[in-house]
């Protein structure tokens, strides 16, 4: 069943490589409804950005056993976000992102430890997303009387500033709230956590990179980045517009670090850190320069890549082991050697550290922040990263280091071949983009263009060059790979003794010997005293949960106040005709 | 074929009734089938005819009565007729299940209510008009307290007193009118109602609104109408939603715009359908019977309809139109299949959307819930966002952030209702649908599909029946008699 | 007459508003002129030379509004076949209770009744000549069988002549209405030759007395049907506490 | 001093006012009865209310009733048909409405033992 | 002389109608309304409508009546309306 719904996952991939860039499609609903389908460079990259991932996910499936009809629900979500990504007007677009969220809503509701609760909270998210979107489609119409992407941007300059003001909240709110925001990221940590543990991974991975390519959509294409500027003026020396996007992004990221750090669920830390890396990503797009562009699509694919590989690798864990805490789990290090290899590749790629690709995109990012002089939001993007590695940290130690809490993870085997296929994959992709960045400015200059703005200096696939500096990725990477394998020679060199006699419980020297079964994996909780802190304690305390439980229980409250008009007394009701009547005769007679 | 058929053919078997019981039970139902069947195939031969086709009674229309059938009252011709063959097959599988004795007489009021709602979109007279009003009124009172228990008996009783105030409300009016004016023609009452005093139009029209506003479920005046819902069976719901409610709504449009009243009264009604969308929708929320929260859907989506059908536009009246056949079909596929649910379950509590298991019964109430919330692939999509774009087109823009704000509410509980029935844990009944059911179901969920994906065949219709609402010039020539 | 009864202040309330109404709506009825157009009711007066038939009344109502009637008939007949499904219990047992009827009653609504239904049938045949029709002799023919029942509790009607006169006036109407479609191509056409020179006498105005006797039956049946359901019901009561 | 009353003008204004009068008689009593058999009399009330005003208003004096005898030859000076036909329908709707209203009252009497509309109220949330 | 009389019987509907909607007894109340359609018969004859006061005086007097109280005989037994 599965090497079936693979193989149908290469077509699409198959089909738009044979296109090559210019297909176009029309296929005409009704008289004024045209659904077209345009190949932008903007939309390729993103289509074989899910395309691929979709792959790579349906690859690890192999081992579990799902049913025909999950394997036929991701398919449409994969057609769904095709034509998303490749739709050439509103209504196209809309449709699919419809029924992307209403796929997503039966896969997600398939998993077995999900709630009614969340599934609720990621409906009815979606959908409010979606609301906003539809009002924002239908009043652009109104002004453009067409729902083509072209004739809408033609006519954006011409419509009024209030209306270009609420058509932009209106998309910007829609894709936030896809792209989960601090302020609308309350479905995001449930429905990534709750949801099947694979399809989490195309959750935070590919769907919210949606939302990106919206506002990409957005900013770039229908209101461009000239049009931002005139429209909102300038500060330092970027757009004002950007400047006040920077600022949602930064603190998203911030909020999102620190709370990730203290989660003890492993894919609820993740889910945290997607936020928070899409938080950079939303800091930087606003700039509507070409750093900030390309660092923004190049923090994009990275971010992508290292969830999957995240995903893949903790659903692997939990499949194997049945625990998803990082309480219950610990020293699988021994047991599940590569597991952990790829994690730490991941956890790098996360952190931005130089060798892997992490790196590039962090470096492009930074220098927007410095090329615009937002000289406060460059700080906040290099606190959060500092911040970021503590729970890269935590994620390594709480599942492969320390010792392990329960006895069962002792006896546990490696994880199976096809969890471990496409984490080499996306280990050895993180690589490449380390070691040639400069490879990615051929993939992001088209897109550029695309934008107006100033394409990117391209000398030679190694380099990756801004308006500050430059580094030699294949450099750097050639020196790290030649200074780690010396380290390993040396390492192995010294008969290692050590390991096998090291009892794991000889640590009788403070006077008390822990018993067989004492758990002595401490080394996760060091989020907890994180408290401490009084800023990151006023983060950690308040959550915008407060405020939508207040909202749902004001609705309830509301609807039974107005259902008690309707307690069925039909003499009542007769009397409550009888004055309408009256009361509108009295009305109408003497106006 | 002329248009009397669809009055007098339900007549003549009602009455033969009796001897179709004594020749047994198929030939009873068959001969119900037979019926509206024929009466489908001939709505979708007037379909090719060119419109409007007219059928008078004994003398030329200004005089006399006569049938006018226009574009706006063909959409709803094919929408009743539709429902009631899918009804009456229903009814095979319903009466199978639970034999009652007086079967026959469900038949006789189920034709009737379906031939008086015909008479009430076609008459074009305004006495003519009561008296169609009086007899779909009769055969609901009677339909909604069929299984003579103490909840269908309590809502026959509500259901006759509040039809019987809507009643001398339009008596009242008519007889106005006829002072007034001197005839009861809808043709010459919509060439003349200018000339009445102005306070006695305004009379006039409060009396009409009072009377057919009760009826189609307006906001003050609908508090009786959940209960009807909640006290008669399924299947009669279905009908009451898709086809008497619609009724009384063509006839509050088609007088509206007849006697010019959209310049005066448009913000009024508009105002009025907002309210009944916000309430219902709220009140849904906290329900616990199943039949009471899809009644305040029904009123909800009614308000929908009446604040897109007030404007004056021909857009937002098409989309209003295809909205109203879209949710015709997919509230008459959830009552179908919710009085399979009951049946089995033999509760009306919300939890049965929990205990049930069949993976057909779930796909079709999950295309017929994303079908009224108006998510893409299904029908309720293109009306939502045709009315939508109306709206922004006459730059209504409260109307547009109202309508999508509510919806949000409203997809809070169809949401909860399709969370529970994905919900895989807790004890499960198999629910074995019938093989009618099935049929019947599939051909209603390809129906939602298919006009959403190729709405161009029913946005024909709907463009029809917007410009014969709008301006109805040609319906006035025919109700006048020129030329015939 | 009790009428000292304690008026709740919602009664106050509702009187003083329903003559609040009542005042404006005299104000606003009293200044409007109600000939504002020349009523269609003399335009009839005129048509009615051709219908041949000496009631203008009942020419309106049968022929040029006849389909009113014919929705008539079937919201009285609706109106009995809810009557007969509401009060139709399925065991319709009677046991004939011990009651002795007067013998006086008996042979007194018996002669009563041969007067009744004479009346009766004479309202029926003369609708287009004098008041009267359909409806009204019906309902007379009714109250015939109302009177027996009062005199007679434990008398059963032959139910199946009363459905057979019911179905098949009711479908003998409808056929006249089609038959005048195929012959007049007007539906409720009138078929039947009514020359003018026949206007008084009782063969006169085509087919109106053939409708109007086709509804004196129907509606003689379906009332008296009505009224023993009404009857009937009753006397089930009585058994229970007697 | 008597003709004063045998004017149209005056005999429609009669009627004006004793029908309306009637007819917010039977509003007020459908606003305020609770049996069910009340209900159903003062919506009666209020139609017979409404017949009479409809009727009243187009007799005027002198008028003869729309029947042709071998008295009166031709159709003219009678008064209009048509309200008298249409009122001759609705008398037998509402009567009509009458005897199915109260069977349901019977048979809900025979279920629950009360008429009273104010205390049916099984259907609700 | 027709004004007045039609005068008086408005004033005897009136006040039987009163008495019908305020009476405490059903029965009562079914009597007098009885009183309203002949007031109502009689009027219908002054206004030169024979057909309609036929009409009323058979139905909306007569058989009405009659299924009321036949009716009432079911229900509440002339039990004072609470």
């Amino acid at each position: 069943m599965n090497s079936i719904f693979l193989l149908l996952n290469i077509l699409p991939i198959l089909f738009l490589y044979q296109f090559g860039g210019d297909l176009h499609v029309s296929f005409s609903l009704t008289k004024d409804f045209t659904l077209s389908l345009i190949q932008t460079p903007l939309g390729t990259f993103f289509a074989y950005l899910s395309l691929i991932s979709f792959l790579l996910v349906t690859v690890s499936q192999k081992s579990k056993k799902l049913s025909c009809n999950y394997y036929a629900l991701q398919l449409l979500l994969s057609f769904a976000m095709l034509i998303i990504v490749l739709a050439g007007d509103f209504i196209t677009f809309f449709i699919g992102w419809e029924i992307m969220t209403w796929s997503s809503y039966f896969i997600i509701s398939k998993s077995n430890n999900i709630d009614i609760k969340s599934l609720q909270k990621y409906i009815l998210f979606s959908l409010a997303s979606a609301f906003s979107l539809i009002a924002a489609i239908v009043i652009s119409y109104s002004f453009a009387n067409s729902f083509d992407f072209a004739t809408i941007s033609a006519s954006f300059k011409s419509m009024p500033f209030d209306i270009q003001l609420t058509l932009i909240i209106l998309f910007s709110l829609s894709f936030f709230t896809k792209a989960g925001v601090i302020g609308l990221h309350y479905w995001v940590v449930d429905t990534y956590s709750k949801a099947p543990d694979l399809f989490s991974s195309i959750l935070s991975a590919v769907m919210s990179k949606m939302g990106i390519y919206g506002l990409f959509l957005i900013y770039g294409n229908i209101v461009g980045y000239q049009e931002l500027k005139i429209m909102f003026g300038t500060i330092l020396n970027g757009t004002d517009f950007g400047y006040t996007l920077a600022w949602i992004g930064v603190a998203t990221s911030i909020i999102a670090t620190f709370k990730a750090i203290t989660q003890d669920e492993v894919k609820r830390l993740l889910a945290y850190s997607s936020i928070a890396q899409l938080g950079y990503i939303i800091a930087v797009i606003g700039f509507g320069t070409t750093y900030g562009v390309a660092g923004a699509l190049y923090h994009t694919l990275i971010h992508t890549i290292i969830k999957l590989l995240l995903f893949i690798n903790v659903a692997a864990i939990i499949a194997q082991t049945g625990k998803n805490r990082f309480s219950e789990l610990g020293g699988l290090i021994y047991r599940t050697p590569v597991s952990f290899v790829m994690l730490l590749i991941g956890i790098i790629g996360l952190a931005g550290m130089p060798p892997l690709g992490g790196f590039a995109s962090k470096f492009m990012m930074y220098n927007a922040a410095i090329n615009t002089k937002f000289a406060l939001i460059l700080i906040g993007m290099l606190f959060s990263g500092a911040a970021s590695f503590l729970y890269c940290y935590k994620l390594v130690y709480g599942i492969y280091l320390g010792h392990p809490t329960s006895k069962g993870l002792e006896t546990q085997k490696e994880v199976p071949l096809s969890y471990l296929i496409p984490q080499i994959i996306l280990a050895l992709l993180l690589v490449l983009t380390g070691a040639f960045p400069g490879a990615f400015v051929k993939v992001i200059n088209p897109i550029l263009t695309q934008f107006s703005l100033k394409a990117l200096p391209y000398d030679g696939v190694g380099i990756m060059d801004s308006a500050v500096g430059n580094f030699n990725g294949l450099f750097i990477m050639s020196a790290f790979v030649a200074f780690f394998v010396l380290i390993l020679l040396l390492i192995s060199r010294i008969k290692s003794k050590a390991k096998n006699n090291i009892n794991r419980f000889d640590i009788s020297y403070c006077g008390e010997v822990p018993s067989k079964d004492t758990s002595l994996h401490y080394g996760f909780g060091f989020g907890t005293e994180l408290h401490r802190i009084k800023f990151v304690n006023a983060i950690l305390k308040r959550s915008t949960a407060t405020f939508y439980d207040a909202l749902a229980l004001q609705t309830k409250r509301s609807s039974e106040l107005l259902s008690r008009m309707y307690y069925g007394n039909i003499h009542n009701t007769m009397i409550i005709i009888l004055l309408f009547f009256s009361a509108l005769f009295f009305i109408g007679v003497n106006s | 074929m002329s248009l009397g058929y669809y009055f007098l053919l339900p007549v003549i078997f009602s009455f033969l009734t009796p001897y179709f019981k004594k020749l047994g039970s198929f030939t009873l139902r068959g001969s119900s089938i037979l019926l509206s069947f024929i009466l489908f195939v001939q709505s979708i031969a007037y379909t090719t005819m060119k419109l409007p086709q007219i059928s008078q009674f004994s003398i030329k229309p200004p005089l006399g009565i006569a049938f006018v059938l226009d574009g706006y009252s063909l959409l709803f011709l094919l929408i009743f007729t539709f429902s009631a063959v899918i009804v009456s097959f229903y009814m095979l599988w319903y009466f199978k299940v639970n034999p009652k004795r007086d079967e026959a007489r469900f038949y006789v009021f189920f034709n009737m209510l379906i031939a008086g709602s015909i008479g009430m979109i076609l008459s074009c007279d305004i006495f003519n008009l009561y008296i169609f009003f009086e007899i779909v009124g009769i055969c609901s009172y009677t339909l909604s307290a069929y299984n003579k228990d103490k909840l269908g008996l309590e809502s026959g009783i509500k259901y006759l007193i509040i039809g019987s105030i809507a009643s001398i409300f339009i008596v009242f009016a008519i007889m106005l009118i006829y002072l007034q004016i001197g005839t009861v023609n809808l043709g010459l009452i919509a060439q003349r109602f200018h000339e009445i005093d102005p306070k006695i139009s305004v009379l006039i029209v409060l009396m009409l609104f009072i009377g057919f506003g009760t009826k189609a479920e307006l906001f003050p005046m609908n508090f009786w109408a959940p209960d009807i819902y909640q006290g008669s069976i399924s299947s009669v719901n279905g009908l009451f939603s898709s086809v008497v409610a619609k009724a009384y709504l063509f006839v509050f449009f088609h007088l509206f715009y007849l006697f010019g009243l959209s310049s005066k009264y448009m913000l009024f009604v508009m105002v009025i359908g907002a309210i009944t969308f916000l309430v219902s929708e709220f009140t849904a929320l906290n329900q616990t019977n199943v039949k009471r929260l899809f009644a305040y859907s029904t009123l909800g989506q009614l308000g929908i309809l009446f604040m897109a059908l007030s404007t004056n536009s021909s857009e937002t009246v098409s989309g209003a139109l295809f909205h109203l056949t879209s949710h015709s079909i997919s509230k008459l596929l959830i009552f179908l299949a919710l009085g399979i649910l009951i049946h089995h379950l033999k509760s009306t509590k919300i939890s049965i959307f929990g205990d049930f298991k069949s993976r057909f019964l779930t796909i079709i109430f999950a295309i017929g819930f994303l079908s009224i919330l108006g998510i893409p692939p299904f029908s309720g999509f293109v009306g939502k966002i045709l009315i939508l774009k109306g709206f922004a087109l006459s730059h209504n823009y409260s109307a547009i952030a109202f309508i999508l704000l509510v919806s949000i509410v409203e997809a809070v509980y169809f949401f909860r209702l399709t969370a529970m029935m994905l919900d895989k844990k807790g004890t499960k009944r198999v629910v074995h649908v019938g093989f009618i059911n099935y049929i019947l179901l599939c051909v209603l969920a390809a129906l939602i599909v298919i006009f959403g994906l190729f709405p161009s065949l029913l946005i024909h219709y709907t463009d029809l029946a917007a410009n014969a609402l709008i301006n109805p010039t040609d319906y006035l020539k025919f109700a006048l008699g020129v030329g015939l | 007459m009790s009428l000292k009864k304690t008026l709740p202040i919602k009664h106050i309330v509702l009187s003083i508003l329903s003559s609040a109404l009542l005042l404006s709506l005299l104000g606003l009825l009293m200044q409007v002129k109600t000939d504002l157009h020349k009523s269609v009711g003399d335009i009839f007066l005129n048509l009615n030379m051709q219908t041949a038939t000496a009631n203008a009344v009942t020419s309106v109502v049968t022929f040029f509004r006849g389909i009113d009637t014919v929705g008539e008939v079937t919201v009285l007949f609706l109106a009995t076949s809810g009557v007969a499904l509401m009060l139709s219990t399925s065991q319709r047992t009677y046991a004939k209770i011990i009651k002795q009827d007067s013998f006086i009653l008996n042979v007194g609504s018996r002669l009563l009744l041969s007067v009744i239904i004479l009346f009766g049938a004479y309202i029926i045949i003369h609708g287009h000549l004098s008041p009267g029709g359909g409806f009204q002799g019906g309902v007379v023919i009714a109250t015939a069988f109302l009177l027996l029942f009062l005199a007679n509790p434990n008398m059963d009607l032959n139910h199946s002549i009363l459905t057979l006169g019911e179905s098949l006036s009711g479908s003998a109407y409808v056929l006249v209405a089609i038959i005048g479609l195929f012959k007049v191509n007007m539906l409720l056409g009138n078929f039947l030759p009514h020359p003018v020179s026949e206007i008084g006498n009782l063969i006169s105005g085509g087919i109106i007395p053939v409708i109007y006797v086709i509804v004196g039956i129907k509606v003689g049946s379906e009332m008296a049907v009505i009224v023993e359901y009404f009857v009937k019901e009753e006397h089930e009561k009585e058994i229970e506490n007697a | 001093m008597l003709d004063f009353f045998n004017s149209t003008q005056s005999i429609h204004a009669i009627i004006i006012v004793g029908s309306m009068a009637l007819f917010f008689i039977g509003f007020y009593g459908i606003a305020t009865q609770k049996n069910l058999v009340k209900v159903l009399v003062s919506f009666d009330i209020m139609e017979s209310a409404l017949f009479l005003f409809f009727i009243g208003l187009h007799y005027k004096v002198g008028l003869v009733a729309p029947i042709v005898d071998d008295k009166t030859k031709t159709f003219t000076g009678m008064v209009d048909p048509v309200p008298q036909a249409m009122i001759l329908t609705t008398i037998v709707i509402g009567l009509a409405i009458l005897a199915l209203g109260l069977s349901f009252g019977i048979e809900y009497y025979k279920l629950t033992g009360r008429n009273d509309i104010s205390k049916m109220n099984e259907l609700r949330d | 002389m027709i004004g007045l009389l039609i005068l008086f019987t408005f004033l005897s509907i009136i006040i039987v109608a009163l008495g019908a909607i305020l009476s405490k007894d059903i029965t009562q109340s079914v009597m007098l309304f009885m009183g309203v359609g002949l007031g109502s018969v009689v009027l219908f004859f002054i206004f030169q409508a024979p057909d309609v006061a036929l009409t009323e005086a058979v139905i909306g007097t007569g058989l009405s009546t009659a299924v009321f109280l036949l009716g009432i005989r079911h229900t509440s037994q002339e039990e004072v309306e609470s």
